[in-house]
């Protein structure tokens, strides 16, 4: 199912100058949230205004998304878009077990969960690596900042080797690349982004929407109060002088066609599980997001020279079953599946107990 | 020392012929009151041989219960399994066996040291060195001689010879021997092949006893009417069946002994029962997650989405359930965790039993919070609480725990059949976007019947008042965030009202009284069997009569502070060292705090009768301590 | 809104000019006894200038205390700081403020409705609007405005203007000028640049208040010499100091609010001291783990190797510890867990302070397992107590708590300076290869001395019969796995002995007794000041003398016993909701039960005198509930 | 350090016939344990043995070893090797955090880690790939049989797609391969091995021991209770006719020349931390072993074609820093710092304390 639908047919005569609403008749207001209790100038405040970009844009249905997180400043943010949506800000580190549960209750729910560095990289590690093993379909946004932004600017396992502390001292330790983990244990969709790529982040989420399994983009977000100065990989400064683009990336829903004409060769693209696609446009290198050693190599390869490489960094075109399919689930949520099918009858309790006698 | 034996080796050809003057008289002979206990070595495939037995006696009318003690690894050490035969349905454990059947030589030496004067031991022959008692009746059978014209197959004979002890068994006990086919015959119904080797196997032994050995008339099988309609069955299979017939609609777990096979049990009977019969797609999702921290974080997602939702571990796997659960207790999530406890702390003793994650279960989680409990007494009770406990956690929406033990979950009991529910499921208060366009207005955690439980709406209504946020951070009655002190203490003192009203809806204590009791008792859970058996000894051998309360739930009802208030003592018997549902109760009643005197019992075997008794005499001063 | 005002704005023009009548008189002016509070926006750095107030007064002599109340998040939401003035010294958290300064429009309309009639309100120009009280002194003050000229740099007025307040505040309450100079010359003492430029900005705040403002004599500050030689800390810095002084060697840990600054401190303490002087090289290892159960995990295995180890947590991080606590109790490994307990249960207030995870962290685990707390009573004892920790863990070879809470580890307390230890470290039971060859045998779990606890041998140890099988399973007193129930039972009971021996060991209350006293008081941690302020409100307001004892550490020692035994009524004050200390006392003493009586707070401020006041007031009925 | 010890000078006028003993005259008897309590036939007892031996062979001081581990049938296994030495079997999943916090106490041992997939790769995901991060060194063995063999019989995350249940249903997941997610982790030293090939473990532990950081040996271990059935990837059948070596591996301590003389590029030696080498001898496959995306590349060719590669699969010749040397920490074992170096003076107290006046 996809979780954007398709354009209301536009009303007879309707004024030229509409008032900014989407297909399905929502304005870019009913996309946005609580206030920000961040810090002015947050990272993670970009990327929510992106988020709501890319869900109005998109055309998805309020009801119909479920907004998950751990806990941290990125995990909050699920309260600044969507106050349409139910949200559950859980624990540290488990919102990808928690969104698979809620997953598994409610298949028809568009998932998206927000989820910081820290959650992801550390306390969670294993649940996130486990969800994407088992490809629990939702959008696995990771606010990217180097630090445990909360706690006030301890590293976080996603520091870069080299990187300094506000307190001036180095960080030790390789970087773990979620980017990476994330083509290693199967997920098909895996993107990279900076929170200021505007341009870029936008259809890098949409594509995540419509994609099938779980999709993870991993957005670098500058967390200006304790990972901003001069020696740190993750600074604004640092983000901006470094981002190296993949590629130009556009979005066309599925009801809609490709329209950019670009010269033979220098644009590819990519569908996704809902029939919309991302048209990728040649930049410097030749790069294709179906390879798997590939993305791989590249992101080896950034990590030891310290490029900030963004774009769609893998996408398998054989996707994987999902884990509704893995399970072979019936396609009604099962929250809502009544109790003439969730209990047997009583024959069959009979039964049973015929063969314990 | 190993079981395989080269049948012609000279300790073998020494074996010294039985006596064959008869063992009792027939007059004096008990009659379906015995205690058969059979040590092997585990993976030896004993285990059906003596359900074999069990359901030979069973089809004979006669009471009977099985509990098996294995240890904690897969091959190869010894392993105990025991079979209570009694006329009066008495099923707890009891201290020692009546008959014993030696195959094992790893434990046999210690297993003969503690027999029972007086008793009846089948030695494997291999194991004669280590039988050096005189005050015991023993039959030496060489079961690896007689296994061979049985079993030509050799790889199979370590099976096969088991079947034969209960040939012999059978022959001393007097047991029908068409039972006996019948009941293996049941026992391999799917493999005619291993039904016919067993069978022969079984009717060998019976043979070669009949022939070889006395007459034994101290311990008598006899044909009664007591099992007629009912059933023999585990609790991890019978709270499996509870969450089935309970809705359950999302099961994530992680494997840990003793629950694994509840768990098991789930994915058997969903697999067969819980399928689109058109499209053949399953009604369930049923997740082995990556560990219990995720088990239990799956279960609460499920639930905020409205899934029926639940998990079964032990010991350890509570542990890390904790922060978890304070979460579902906090953003008031209906969640189900099935505790069948085992031996803690720490990896304690994962095969054997113990009731000692109540209070841990209780008051699991950092802060002020505690937690229903529904404690079953008995497998039927397993079965029904398996739907009660999804029900009351949609109900009360909070983290339910099911607590049962290895003693409940994984030995065998008998009972009456279960019965379909007839009420339909309790999915508690949700409001749909119908009902939001009736109410106008809705505010998640306010309490508006009174009971302290709000209303909740599910993801995905389509109403604009629907959606909330749900945060284990301190929030209003609007689920918005809220640091306000007043707010904090408002929402907790409504959490502390929601869990007294959780005392007038879970199931009520079950009181038996004799006519003139002088003795109180409370107990719960698996100490059932042996509370009541104690009573009985009480009654008929010391002239005290009794009256016993069982707990069925916690936080404990007015009838169970009505309980302690009516009787100036009251003897608390439970499974753990540290008195927990007496210190639950203390805590919460402290001026009936003194009138509970604890009878502990936390060794790691299933509770007796006599142990009880013993701590009560010497509580009565009829035995000094 | 915005702080970031215009100061062209008509708002800023229209300021009314304040009355220039004093305000009070001399003569009757309270002296040295006033509660500053500071409202303002977190993250704006009005730390520094709340700082330099209460420096100035502390280097008056008069004795201080500061309490920040601050959102859980970094910047732009509500923060209140609280300076409580005190010439006898009491320093809990007081109710209202005398002196309210309110630079925040986001909480100043609820901060100006709150205050107490008669206080006074310094009211930032921008927030006039908020202000429509008659029953309070305000004085207007355009800060934006003041702050132009002192401050050329726009980026910093934002910064700077917070000094403004400290000068206007140190006008009206009569500071010392020079000691607010060197205040500030103090805590910009590595910034010249900004030291100046804050000084700047305090002396034209404190000019403009000169100029502009009324004189006051309701509250005022005169110089005393109750201060000399006390130093000024916060909890989490003491106990980090402790553990330091305890010869801590490992140290694991996963930030969390609000122990946090605990982690930190240690860090920058030992970078300083603990490198070897010769080689630069750190004495210790401190590791940011990836949660919290792999803090608890490496603390377990390095206490294991012989380590003294340690971690810190709150909340949410003793749920996760939960199973390696159980491992680290049944395997008999020393580890301490600092808990600076904030509000729960879930996430809960993590910037709120609380008690609420005693009863937990007693508790914690599954199983039958119970562990020592050490609660300190103040910052000195956290730092003592931090010592003492290590001791008892190697000493008793169990986890011990150190129990605090945020409004101990994150707020500034006076105290005397703390001394260095005079004992050597307790390394408790350790087998070296010598030990062992004089001994000959060693069984690491055989109580020897009779105190429950065993020897141990390090790995390393060079001796054939060092080696032993360290495993959280069931094993007999050679640490052998063992599932015998008698093993089992030896085991936990000895477990039960050596907890028993943790009562005669732990810090034992301490007694504050008035003569003739009526009523019996128990408190712990942070309650003590709010308790004895109390205790004094109460011998010279209402003329009732109390007892109280203080309980330093759980298990309770006879002493405490000893305490309700001679009280037939005892108030047991507590910070949390379920009376988690009552019940740990009435679990454990159920005869002594209900002679406690308790006295709760937990709305997640710190406790105030009068809070404890009111309730006890409702007990000794003169006033009711 | 090296935990192996360099041969003592051979006694003058010894025995030609000398008891079966190592350079540091220890028995391999003294390597040995408690009696198994595992199915006849297990994978892990093969494996315990080769441990056995390795240490034997190696020299290795019982007296100078932690042995750790966490929950299953694999982890049993550290109470059937070196009685001598000190062992702690700790809880589910958390061994690597427990022997880090070991290692950290005493830097000196050698810390050997066993662990099952179980424990590896689910319940324990998160500390086995911090541990590598932080490069603890340690031999961290994986007895991978890909199921939970203690609680009989389920899937473990290892288990490939595809292989089947004992009851008969398949595994719809991709494996996790813990080689892949060391070499991904900045591991230098990865190797995959079989309990029943003697000849390759062996070796590669004895080289795993003179590793100066994380070493992982991930040894396919068949449980032959639970899953050694026909449409099992990981039974004895499977894993026997399936293993293909990538090297023939020689191991030459460090006080020990190569002997072995093989033609011109048939044969690769590693150095390794201590000194000692490893000797590789080619086989089928020109195999570069310190080539990480060579390695990564061959592993997911593995996983896709369900081939079964054994040898040494990464190691890096530059090794990165262990965590005493990124913590800076002194020689000496902390647990044996004495007070005087441990407890600062009363000095440095009052110093602090002016601070604070
Ligand atoms: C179990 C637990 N441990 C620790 C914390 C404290 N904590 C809150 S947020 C956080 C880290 C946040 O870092 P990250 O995920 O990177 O988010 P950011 O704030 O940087 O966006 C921590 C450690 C917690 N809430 N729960
Ligand atoms: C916290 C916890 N959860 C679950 C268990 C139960 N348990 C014991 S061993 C094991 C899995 C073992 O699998 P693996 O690590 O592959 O080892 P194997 O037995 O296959 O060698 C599990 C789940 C436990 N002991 N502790
Ligand atoms: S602390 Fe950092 S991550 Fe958190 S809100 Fe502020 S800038 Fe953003
Ligand atoms: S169950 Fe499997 S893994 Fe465990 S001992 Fe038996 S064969 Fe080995
Ligand atoms: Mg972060
Ligand atoms: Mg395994």
């Amino acid at each position: 199912m996809s979780a954007t639908e398709a354009p209301k047919p536009a009303p007879a005569g309707a004024p030229s100058k509409a008032p900014a609403t989407n297909r399905i008749g929502h304005t870019l207001q009913d996309y946005k949230g609580a206030a920000s209790t961040l810090c002015a100038g947050c990272g993670h405040d970009s990327i929510t205004s992106q988020i709501q970009r890319a869900l109005f844009e998109s055309g998805v249905n309020p009801y119909n998304v479920a907004k998950m997180s751990g806990i941290g400043c990125s995990s909050k943010t699920t309260a600044y878009f969507l106050s349409l949506s139910h949200g559950f800000n859980s624990v540290h580190g488990r919102a990808p077990a928690v969104a698979t549960g809620s997953y598994l209750a409610n298949r028809e729910l568009l998932h998206i969960c927000v989820s910081g560095d820290g959650d992801t990289a550390s306390i969670g590690l294993g649940h996130f690596m486990h969800m994407m093993r088992r490809n629990v379909p939702m959008v696995y946004i990771i606010e990217n900042n180097g630090v445990y932004g909360l706690t006030k600017g301890q590293f976080s396992a996603t520091a870069d080797k080299g990187s300094t502390h506000k307190k001036g001292f180095e960080n030790e330790m390789m970087p773990i690349d979620a980017c990476a983990l994330a083509i290693e244990m199967g997920c098909d969709y895996v993107a990279r982004s900076f929170s200021g790529d505007i341009k870029q982040l936008v259809p890098l989420l949409k594509g995540a929407m419509c994609h099938g399994g779980t999709s993870i983009v991993d957005v670098v977000s500058p967390c200006v109060t304790f990972n901003n100065h001069e020696g740190s990989t993750k600074s604004l400064k640092f983000a901006r002088e470094n981002e190296e683009p993949l590629q130009e990336i556009g979005f066309v829903p599925y009801y809609d066609e490709i329209k950019a004409d670009y010269p033979e060769g220098t644009m590819k693209t990519i569908e996704l599980t809902d029939g919309s696609k991302l048209t990728l446009k040649k930049l410097e290198r030749d790069y294709d997001p179906s390879d798997k050693m590939r993305a791989l190599d590249l992101l080896q390869k950034a990590r030891d020279e310290r490029l900030f490489l963004t774009g769609l960094l893998y996408h398998n075109p054989n996707s994987s079953k999902g884990i509704a399919d893995q399970l072979n689930m019936v396609d009604v949520p099962l929250a809502h599946l009544p109790e003439s099918v969730t209990v047997p009858s009583a024959a069959v309790l009979a039964e049973i107990m015929e063969e314990y006698k | 020392m190993s079981l395989q034996t080269d049948a012609d080796s000279p300790t073998a050809t020494a074996t010294p012929l039985p006596s064959t003057a008869p063992i009792g008289n027939e007059a004096d002979a008990i009659v379906n009151d015995v205690v058969i206990q059979v040590a092997t070595s585990n993976g030896t495939g004993s285990q059906s041989a003596n359900l074999v037995l069990m359901r030979t006696i069973f089809e004979m009318g006669v009471p009977v219960s099985g509990k098996n003690m294995f240890p904690s690894n897969i091959q190869g050490l010894p392993t105990w399994f025991t079979i209570r035969v009694n006329k009066d349905g008495w099923s707890a454990r009891r201290r020692d066996a009546d008959v014993f059947v030696a195959m094992n030589p790893e434990s046999a030496a210690e297993d003969i040291a503690g027999m029972r004067p007086g008793s009846i031991l089948i030695l494997n022959e291999e194991l004669q060195k280590f039988q050096n008692r005189d005050d015991i009746h023993v039959f030496v059978v060489p079961f690896n001689k007689l296994v061979i014209p049985v079993c030509p197959d050799g790889r199979l004979r370590r099976l096969v010879v088991n079947m034969m002890y209960v040939g012999v068994v059978a022959y001393l006990l007097h047991l029908d021997v068409e039972e006996l086919k019948g009941a293996i015959a049941r026992q391999f119904s799917k493999k005619p092949k291993a039904a016919e080797l067993n069978s022969n196997a079984a009717l060998a032994g019976y043979q070669w006893a009949a022939e070889n050995l006395p007459k034994q008339y101290k311990f008598v099988v006899k044909r009664m009417d007591k099992t007629k309609g009912k059933v023999i069955i585990d609790g991890n299979s019978a709270a499996a069946l509870g969450l089935m017939y309970g809705g359950i609609t999302v099961f994530a777990w992680y494997p840990i002994t003793p629950s694994s096979s509840l768990g098991e049990a789930l994915i058997d009977y969903m697999a067969r029962y819980r399928h689109d019969p058109e499209t053949g797609k399953a009604t369930y999702a049923i997740v082995q997650a990556e560990d219990e921290l995720a088990a239990m974080a799956m279960v609460v997602g499920a639930g905020w989405d409205g899934a029926r939702a639940a998990t079964s571990t032990s010991g350890p796997g509570i542990s890390l359930m904790a922060e978890l659960t304070g979460l579902a207790y906090f953003t008031e999530i209906p969640a189900v965790i099935v505790d069948v406890q085992r031996v803690g702390p720490s990896t304690g003793l994962p095969t054997r039993t113990n009731q000692g994650d109540m209070l841990k279960a209780y008051l699991l989680s950092h802060g002020d919070c505690k937690h229903p409990l529904l404690i079953p007494g008995n497998v039927k009770e397993c079965y029904e609480f398996g739907i009660e406990a999804l029900n009351l956690a949609e109900r009360l929406q909070t983290p339910i725990f099911l607590m049962t033990d290895l003693d409940m979950g994984m030995n065998l009991w008998m009972t009456d059949p279960f019965e379909a529910p007839t009420k339909p499921l309790d999915r508690g208060k949700v409001l749909t976007a119908e009902d939001l366009n009736r109410l106008g207005e809705f505010a998640r955690y306010r309490d508006v019947d009174g009971d302290g439980i709000g209303y909740r709406t599910l993801p995905g209504t389509k109403h604009p008042n629907a959606a909330f946020f749900t945060q284990g951070a301190g929030h209003d009655d609007r689920a918005k965030r809220s640091e306000k002190p007043e707010d904090w203490q408002g929402n907790l003192d409504r959490l502390t009202h929601k869990f007294n009203h959780a005392r007038t809806i879970m199931p009520k204590p079950v009181l038996n009284a004799d006519e003139g009791a002088t003795l109180a008792i409370i107990g719960f859970g698996t100490s059932d069997p042996a509370i009541e058996e104690a009573r009985h000894i009480l009654r008929t051998q010391h002239g005290v009569k009794s009256s016993y309360l069982r707990l069925r739930s916690l936080p404990a009802s007015a009838e169970v502070i009505q309980y302690l208030k009516d009787n100036d003592k009251v003897y608390l018997v439970e499974q753990n060292r540290d008195a927990q549902v007496a210190s639950i109760l203390r805590m919460e009643n402290p001026e009936l705090g003194n009138r509970i005197v604890s009878v502990l019992h936390y060794c790691g075997l299933p509770l007796d009768a006599q142990s009880i008794v013993e701590q009560l005499e010497v509580h009565l001063g009829k035995r000094k301590s």
